[in-house]
């Protein structure tokens, strides 16, 4: 059974630790602390995550995985979105994992996967526009052969933790038009890191540009471009459910806000027209937490051609409702939610800079408009 | 305009789900009967002509065994659990068929029944109800208490071996078509707001019932105000407990409220691939600035579509459960009656000026569609109960 | 001084008399009455209008005009919005007569704009699509000449008054490629009108066919384009006051139906969620009318090169502004809002007609982005 | 981004106002003034540096006369009506010129002190507060009374010849910049609401005082809590009459509403060409369809900046008139505020994802544009006001 409607004991089991331990470790203070290292997390809690099985829990036993779906990876996705969590999940565990288990061959692919998934090696995805919704993408990296080797050069755009990732698994242009899997140290010569923090400080990015970078290629190069777009769907679904999480919590600081604040003789959540304006955004996110489980139940019951249309909706449902309900939070919390030293700005911040990642809410309806034959 | 009538492949409703496959007996076999039964032409546009086709209809359904799916088994249904019912309407809306005539007796009346009707009552009104032999309207709404029911006035009161109605109520849906009206009426004089109520059935054809249909701006006079003027109605004719009348329209709200048919998704579905086909054909009409908006929207209401999906399963899948769909009933209520809304805006919209002229099909729908967040509960209703009772706000 | 946003002793009187007179003659029991005839106006309060001066209040006294501006004619129009006025006013009195002062030469032109001025005979633009917002617009009317005399053929489009008008001003494309006007007599032969009724009954229009319709030639042909666009705008300007007019009018019935109303014991206008979506529309309407104002005076002063952006602003936002204002106002009449018998939806339906009219909104804000140069 | 300094032709401001022309005397004579002396680079993003630019910038114009136009001649201003500082206002944005410093005193403090102050605080504060050799700040919200100000609690008390003031105040804008605060505070201790409150002019710098600068989500050190605890003022510090502070506050509100400095359209209008320029710019950071949505959005904003144009137009021509602006204030603060949230939006749109980048000049101005519909009365207080006291809405 792969619908999550109602989730079953197990994924509750899932959920509960999820929050249990993501609380513990992830307070705001925690966090605002992470924010300000160049790292943005910490090797110990990484490897805790590690061990918790959840680097692999939406890959299969037989590849090193926990033999979850997508579904149990978004309910942790979820959780890690309420606290801001800020360390390399998405990166490494998502979009780099998928990408070695979907998109490599198993023998070029194996070994790193294994490392990525206990946890002692961290990599990232480097995909130049297509994951950060810039519109130049088209072989921004390209790679050239010289005999066994590889080499890379371009532009590779902003990336996801870039400066702590010890593996860059790269989507390259190869000489024939073709996309190709590569995987580069990252502190082989002819790497170069730009300055491109974002107005979320609590997710680290990066420029990334090649320069003749040695890297040894991962894919057979039979359908390496359909399957990389799977995995970049599987990575905004990914996505999305981490933003229905921090959608969730700023209503849930709003409402706990407008239940204590007084004005005019009383809780200013009594005046309704505040009211409607938060039941209009509950109303988003839970169609929007929907979309997301309901793109995650089709990749997990291998629906896959509803897959794409699935993943924009979710992508660009959970992005629009997490910018809808910051936004409003900050307005609804007045003066005190336009401070720094508010939480509510923090996750304004990370529903903006999350937008254009994986593909923007335009982008995605276009990619819908074009599935529906329009 | 689109207006073939075909079966269309499930696959445009979304990704299968697991709990409610496509391969699934019931579904196999509603969907064949289907194929052998459904009308295979779209609703008629005048309402007198609608009406007769959805109780054509009806009587078609009844036959086959399929009026009445969720209904039990010895009153003529198939005991079909929430899930059946989501796959029911999804089947109905891929085979494009038309409505049930009855719905208010189907959907409401019928199941309230079930519950806490007499077995005299249920003796009497469940075979005609199915068959739309008898045709049933819902009477609550007044003048002066639209969206706040407690403060009803219509009054009822025992005459001997029968109920004397006196009142008003509005927004009766087809009351101009219905031999029977179930009336929520005070029956304790000295009673205030929730107290004091009794539901009865009350026969529609008697001088003491007048019906006067109200056309809407679409032009259909799709509900009527009712006036009761020492109505009469047997003393047998109360729906649950006599002064226990809210507790009888909350059961019978929590049908309204778990049944899919109202906030039907797959119809929507099925009317979006026919807007995506006329917004190909639109090249004359629209400029290109429209119709990359238009196209936008479309997509828009292809993902909310999808959401309300999702929602009619997870209410389908707690009802299957046992469970309350609670305040859920509002989410779905309010998320429905925008995308009805903005759905029926967008099928106007590809047509472009041509879908305003007067007497069509998209201009109908336009105007037809500002329903959706006015009727059972507008939409600040709703949002008044999810801020409230969902997320705590104060009164 | 042109500017309005304080309107002057002689601009009052003018929107005095013209309210006074409008409410007299067409209450809403009227104007019902009047949108189920067939022509939609009556010829005696035609005749009081020519008398009262407005048919040419925007042209000068040389061209037999009032002598006011662009100004004097929206106060008319918006008061005009206000009743649902139904008689042939945008049509024979905006869109014909500015195309026979404007656009055709004094030789040709005068004689017809005198009967027009004075009320004896009505006319009507025919102008494809351009009126009715539809894309197939380019030469849909074409004129071909032979020796002195022109013969028209084409689709003229979705055409206000088209049944009751006498003679129709077509806007047509020559062999050359060029545009022409012209005027035909509506008797003529070969000319077919088809049903183009819209929701809105209060305004009657059809569509006009042209089979070899015998027409006379009213321009030199110097700049008959040009011309005809500024023409066009002036009809926006025109059409966006009514339309304010009727916006304004519609939050008064609404404001006045929520003191009026109660439902749990009170007044339902007490409720802040209304109040506050009143605020909004009161506000967008107050700013809708600036704009149609200031487009008003960009004509009236001869910054001429302003007009285009400033009529497709003022169009845009009173045909935004009313659909907004009139689906809110039903929405918050709650279901008697939704019947026929109540006015309200008899202003929703002139704002949905309206929209496409003279350019949709999403159509002028292209052509706001284009004169941006984005 | 586009960071080019130069003087912009004014049609790009829209059509010419007779009532304000280009070819006014005043308007070329400050346009001339201001070829000659604009500094010709951009505000730095840096708050400190931007305030030493915006204090040297309002010396040069108290230098050239150009400080305080609508400050009578007597006290070193113009004595310039509201439609000449409508031009004012267009001129400085077509130069890109900074802004002043000192715009609370300048706006608020100066011109109410004229209205109601002594001779003694006319003398003592004008000339200081033109020359930006003294800066001010406003001292009216507290923690829990951010929009009911009636609410509040600072307290001053006289002592000998001397105010005592205990309280906190909130939101004060640029407070670690200011020689003096004018706080409205409760003088008489038993006093409620609207009623025994003093404007006092409150010197900054003494230990009673303690300014906390409040960091902004855009990381401007922008507001400021100000602390008194025991802080003294001269008795003769008091604006207007003891316990009337109320009057004198809704007089200084009245400058604040009628000011056009706060809803600079002239401003906006100069950054939707910097805005446009990007957009034309970005064919390698925005998709077809993400340039496409934006360039609508631009159309839209320029078509709500042309009417804040008119709205501020109309508040000149009736402040002309020796009207007072009433309620246009909040129709004017309502929609100024969404359009200053709404075109930063769009300012950070054009780039992108780069638009996003933490430190950049697009995304400061994203983030510091949320605060339009926060500050000077929030968007749902203007919202209330409106329907309440515009359409008379009940309460």
């Amino acid at each position: 059974m792969t619908t999550t409607v109602k989730l079953n004991p197990e994924q509750e089991e899932i959920r509960s630790v999820a929050r249990g331990f993501l609380n513990a470790r992830f307070p705001a203070e925690r966090v605002r602390e992470l924010m300000r290292t160049g790292t943005g997390f910490e090797e110990s809690s990484w490897k805790e995550i590690a061990d918790l099985g959840w680097t692999g829990i939406a890959l299969p036993e037989e590849r090193g995985g926990a033999g979850y779906g997508v579904v149990e990876r978004c309910l942790l996705l979820e959780e890690m979105g309420r606290v801001l969590y800020g360390g390399p999940y998405l990166s490494s565990a998502v979009l780099a994992a998928d990408a070695l288990a979907l998109a490599a061959t198993e023998a070029d692919g194996t070994e790193l996967l294994e490392a990525i998934l206990d946890g002692s090696t961290r990599a990232t995805l480097v995909a130049a526009g297509d994951l950060l919704g810039e519109a130049d993408q088209a072989g921004a990296v390209r790679a050239a052969q010289a005999g066994e080797e590889y080499r890379l050069s371009g532009s590779g755009g902003l990336t996801l933790d870039a400066e702590t990732a010890q593996i860059l698994i790269v989507l390259a242009e190869l000489e024939d038009g073709r996309s190709g899997l590569f995987a580069v140290d990252s502190s082989a010569p002819g790497i170069a890191l730009g300055h491109g923090a974002m107005i979320d400080e609590t997710r680290k990015t990066a420029f990334v540009e090649f320069d003749d970078v040695p890297a040894r290629r991962l894919d057979d190069g039979a359908d390496t471009a359909a399957a990389m777009a799977h995995v970049l769907d599987r990575g905004a679904i990914a996505l999305a459910a981490e933003m229905v999480g921090g959608a969730q919590k700023a209503i849930d600081m709003t409402v706990a806000y407008l239940k204590e604040r007084e004005q005019f003789g009383g809780p200013i959540g009594r005046f309704q027209a505040l009211k409607h304006r938060l039941a209009d955004i509950a109303v988003a996110i839970d169609a929007a937490r929907e979309g997301v489980y309901s793109a995650a139940d089709a990749v997990d019951s291998g629906e896959l051609d509803h897959v794409p249309l699935a993943a924009a909706a979710a992508k660009s449902a959970a992005g629009d409702g997490y910018c809808l309900a910051t936004a409003e939070a900050i307005q609804l919390h007045g003066g005190i939610g336009f401070t720094e030293e508010h939480d509510i700005g923090l996750y304004y911040k990370r529903a903006l800079s999350g937008q254009p990642m994986l593909g923007s809410s335009v982008d995605h309806r276009e990619r819908i408009a074009v599935g529906l034959d329009v | 305009m689109t207006t073939s009538i075909s079966t269309l492949s499930s696959s445009i409703l979304g990704p299968e789900i697991s709990l409610a496959p496509e391969n699934h007996p019931f579904r196999q076999e509603f969907r064949s009967w289907l194929a052998a039964n459904a009308p295979g032409v779209p609703e008629p546009l005048d309402q007198d002509k609608r009406f007769e086709m959805r109780r054509a209809w009806q009587r078609t359904l009844f036959d086959g065994g399929w009026a009445g799916p969720a209904w039990p088994e010895d009153v003529g249904g198939r005991g079909a659990g929430p899930l059946h019912q989501f796959m029911y309407y999804e089947e109905l809306a891929l085979a494009r068929a038309p409505y049930a005539a009855n719905t208010p007796g189907i959907a409401l009346l019928g199941p309230t029944l079930m519950v806490v009707g007499s077995d005299e009552l249920k003796a009497r009104f469940l075979p005609a109800i199915l068959s739309a032999e008898e045709i049933f309207c819902q009477g609550f709404s007044e003048p002066n208490s639209g969206s706040d029911l407690a403060s009803l006035r219509t009054r009822a009161r025992l005459d001997g071996e029968e109920w004397v109605i006196d009142g008003q109520k509005i927004w009766t849906t087809w009351a101009q078509y219905a031999d029977f009206c179930f009336v929520l009426c005070r029956t304790d004089p000295s009673s205030e707001r929730h107290r004091g109520m009794t539901l009865l059935v009350c026969p529609v054809d008697q001088p003491g019932v007048t019906v006067r249909p109200i056309t809407q701006i679409s032009g259909d006079p799709e509900f009527a105000e009712v006036f009761f003027d020492g109505a009469r109605a047997p003393a047998s004719y109360a729906v649950g407990g006599v002064d226990d009348g809210w507790s009888t329209a909350m059961i019978l709200f929590q049908f309204e409220r778990a049944d899919q048919g109202f906030t039907d998704h797959s119809r929507m579905l099925v009317e979006l691939q026919d807007i995506a086909a006329d917004l190909r054909a639109s090249a004359n009409v629209l400029s290109a600035q429209a119709s990359a908006s238009t196209r936008r929207t479309l997509a828009d209401i292809w993902i909310r579509c999808q959401q309300l999906r999702r929602f009619n399963l997870r209410t389908a899948v707690r009802g299957e459960a046992g469970e309350s769909i609670g305040m859920g009933g509002s989410i779905v209520n309010l998320f429905w009656g925008e995308l009805e809304r903005d759905i029926a805006e967008l099928a106007s919209t590809v047509h472009g000026p041509r879908g305003l002229l007067a007497g069509t099909e998209p201009s109908h729908r336009l105007l037809a569609g500002r329903g959706g967040t006015i009727h059972s509960g507008t939409s600040e209703i709703q949002r008044n109960i999810i801020a409230e009772r969902l997320l705590g706000l104060p009164r």
